[in-house]
């Protein structure tokens, strides 16, 4: 019987990303076929205008630090002070960009740059949750090469 | 703002940037719920298990090292929390990071676990969940690109989502643990300290309500 | 545990119930939170009501620890 | 509040008599008295109780607590008129008190139960596919509106037909003896509950008794709309006497089929509700 032989294959765990990976199969397939329907919506991504004679170049922003920067948000209502801080470099960086073409391909090695990126997209608790996960992976990394070590 | 027929009134929004968590009458009873399973794996001490000798009538109960407990009492707490995250957040993106964090602490709760068998069943679990982040993130891509937001609050009611999102949505937090996929957690559930165990299965019981209401709502 | 505690939990939470229930109906409290105090209290009531029942049999601590 | 509460447990307990009455019957056997599952209760009630020294104390305790906060819950959920959606979930979160029973205390034979419990997971799909078919059929979730859709446009039992079977078949899957009752089976003892005696049991027989009621006041309140309290309570009864008779000539199907099965009926509901809602 069919029901027999689908509950042999479900009640084996080792089948079960196999199981997942057709599941996962099927719907994309599926999917491939409705994404000619898809219309992009680029309107009311976060834009971003790319300056490419700035020495910052893929993250120039433009802008005065400590005042008014244009960023979008989609609820700028939430965010009085946006934009803030995101010309902001640090004396560093500010010679750095004062010297080379390319301090835009460093720019998130330094304090101030990532947290720019992050202040620049407005999506501070995406980035907390995200540095968590890998943290959380280190621990249980970290745990399990520990308790090979005392047994 | 937030006033869907689906899961009740807006009760209280938090205006966090971006990021609106919000609590309806529906994500309101959920986080109560996560917040009592919490202090549950916070505070109590796991059981001791019997087993029996087959062939005879003598049984014993297991110790559980303290070492092994502290570790999984963390993660069965970052679980919880990870849980109550995704419950409230008003963000599709934002609720994809939590699950993909709860299938990790999920597995991280057994893997102080001695019995071989348990541990090959979290791994193969391990690895459906990271598979499971594939159609996770996907989804959250392919909400952004046609709406040009993620934001629940503005979704809410538009029907502008298309179905290959949300089914590949759904899909994502099967893999972190829903039937007809329960065979990998049934397995792993036979692991000892039933406070942490159990927010294994919990975080994913929520996850699927959770996202059951997204996808109604969106 | 012992019983006069039980007991006082018992009767506190029996007559905020009643008072609840009677409120509810009268509108003084609205519905939903006359619903969501009822869902709080019912499990402590429903709990202590049955220690007091089991509590003939062992006076003292309620429940003690077994084997 | 605390007199619909109690009404309701006595009512759901007498329920759980009359399922054992009929299947007797049916099985030709004379069967327990009506009231047997209440005397059970307050039996259960006077007796010793302790928790025991194996045992995850908080969580022993705490599931007889929450188990009962669930469904008195749900039983204020249907006199709010609130959304069935969190009806929804509130039946799936029951199932983290049984498996939290089974967990709790360290025996070998309840465990069984949880993980069994936990296999059985599968029988909240259905109630999910009959949710949605609600919603994409009357527009909104909350009890209310359904109640209004009804008054106008009739029961709910004709136009939404798959989901009233899946949510017959989510019933079913919690009574006991049915054909997907895994949980509950007699072979590993009591199942999940075998550890919890005296009063935790009685508290739980009570809990569980409300649960069928609510679950069964839902399906007559959903599909067959607002029709009074006594013919509510016919419903229910007829509705409780359908299942035991499925329950008494049906065998228990093994853990795994039932999960295909429950599987198998979301599938074809869920193809049924993306063909509604994109043809038609």
């Amino acid at each position: 019987m069919i029901i027999r032989k689908l509950s042999g294959i479900l009640s084996n765990f080792t089948n079960l990303s196999r199981v997942y990976g057709v599941l996962v199969i099927i719907v994309i397939l599926a999917g491939m076929v409705s994404i000619p329907s898809l219309d992009y919506h680029g309107d009311r991504l976060y834009p971003k205008f790319i300056d490419r004679d700035s020495p910052l170049d893929p993250y120039d922003r433009g802008g005065i630090p400590f005042g008014t920067t244009t960023v979008a948000a989609e609820y700028p209502e939430n965010s009085p002070y946006l934009g803030y801080i995101t010309a902001y470099l640090t004396p560093l960086s500010f010679a750095l960009a004062g010297a080379t073409q390319h301090m835009g391909t460093t720019i998130v090695a330094h304090p101030g740059g990532i947290i720019d990126e992050i202040l620049y997209a407005t999506r501070g608790l995406d980035t907390v949750v995200e540095t968590t996960i890998l943290f959380v992976g280190f621990a249980v990394a970290a745990y399990l090469f520990r308790r090979r070590e005392n047994e | 703002m937030f006033d869907q027929n689906i899961e009740g009134a807006e009760l209280f929004a938090l205006p966090f940037g971006d990021i609106v968590p919000f609590f309806s009458v529906y994500t309101a009873t959920l986080a109560a719920f996560v917040v009592v399973f919490i202090l549950i794996s916070a505070f109590d001490r796991p059981e001791r298990q019997l087993n029996i000798v087959f062939g005879g009538d003598a049984y014993y109960a297991k110790e559980i090292k303290e070492s092994d407990t502290r570790f999984s009492r963390f993660m069965a707490i970052a679980c919880g929390c990870a849980t109550l995250g995704a419950v409230v957040t008003g963000d599709v993106f934002n609720f994809t990071l939590f699950a993909v964090l709860v299938g990790i602490t999920n597995i991280a709760i057994v893997a102080s676990a001695g019995n071989r068998h348990v541990l090959n069943a979290a791994f193969q679990y391990g690895i459906v969940a990271m598979i499971a982040t594939v159609p996770l993130f996907g989804s959250a891509a392919i909400i952004l690109a046609t709406t040009g937001t993620l934001s629940i609050w503005t979704l809410a009611g538009m029907g502008a989502v298309p179905l290959l999102a949300k089914a590949l949505l759904i899909l994502g937090v099967m893999g972190e643990g829903i039937a007809p996929l329960y065979i990998g957690k049934a397995e792993i559930i036979r692991a000892q300290g039933a406070p942490f165990v159990l927010m294994i299965h919990f975080s994913s019981l929520l996850l699927f309500l959770r996202v059951t209401e997204i996808v109604l709502v969106i | 545990m012992k019983k006069r505690y039980v007991q006082l939990i018992a009767i506190i939470s029996g007559i905020l119930l009643i008072i609840l229930s009677g409120a509810g109906h009268q509108a003084i409290v609205s519905l939903p939170v006359a619903a969501v105090l009822s869902i709080i209290l019912a499990p402590v009531f429903l709990i202590s009501v049955g220690l007091l029942f089991s509590a003939e049999i062992t006076d003292g601590d309620i429940p003690f620890m077994g084997y | 509040m605390i007199e619909y509460i109690i009404a309701a447990m006595f009512i759901g307990l007498l329920l759980h008599g009359i399922h054992r009455k009929v299947i007797a019957r049916i099985q030709g056997r004379p069967g327990p008295p009506i009231w047997q599952e209440l005397l059970h209760t307050l039996k259960f009630l006077a007796k010793e109780s302790w928790i025991p020294k194996t045992a995850s104390q908080g969580v022993y305790v705490a599931v007889v607590g929450i188990s009962i906060a669930i469904w008195t819950a749900a039983l204020m959920l249907l006199i709010t008129q609130e959304s069935l959606l969190l009806l929804f979930a509130l039946y799936v979160l029951h199932k983290i008190v049984e498996h939290g029973i089974g967990l709790a205390s360290g025996s070998p034979y309840s465990k069984f139960g949880a993980i069994r419990s936990v296999v059985s997971a599968a029988s909240e799909l259905p109630l999910l596919s009959s949710v949605a078919l609600i919603y994409l059929i009357t527009g909104s979730l909350m009890l209310r509106d359904i109640e209004t859709y009804q008054a106008i446009n009739g029961p709910l039992l004709f136009v939404a037909f798959p989901a009233a079977i899946a949510l017959y078949m989510v019933i079913l899957s919690k009574i006991h003896y049915g054909p997907f009752s895994i949980v509950e089976a007699k072979e590993i003892v009591s199942g999940y509950w075998t550890e919890h005696f005296g009063v935790w049991r009685g508290l739980m027989n009570a809990a569980f008794g409300l649960k069928t009621f609510v679950l069964l006041y839902t399906f007559v309140m959903v599909f067959i709309g607002p029709i009074g309290l006594p013919l509510t309570l016919l419903g229910i009864l007829i509705l409780m006497i359908s299942l035991s008779f499925v329950c008494a000539i049906t065998p228990m199907l093994s853990p795994y089929d039932t999960v295909t099965v429950q599987t198998i009926t979301t599938g074809l509901i869920a193809i049924y509700i993306i063909y509604l809602g994109v043809f038609a």
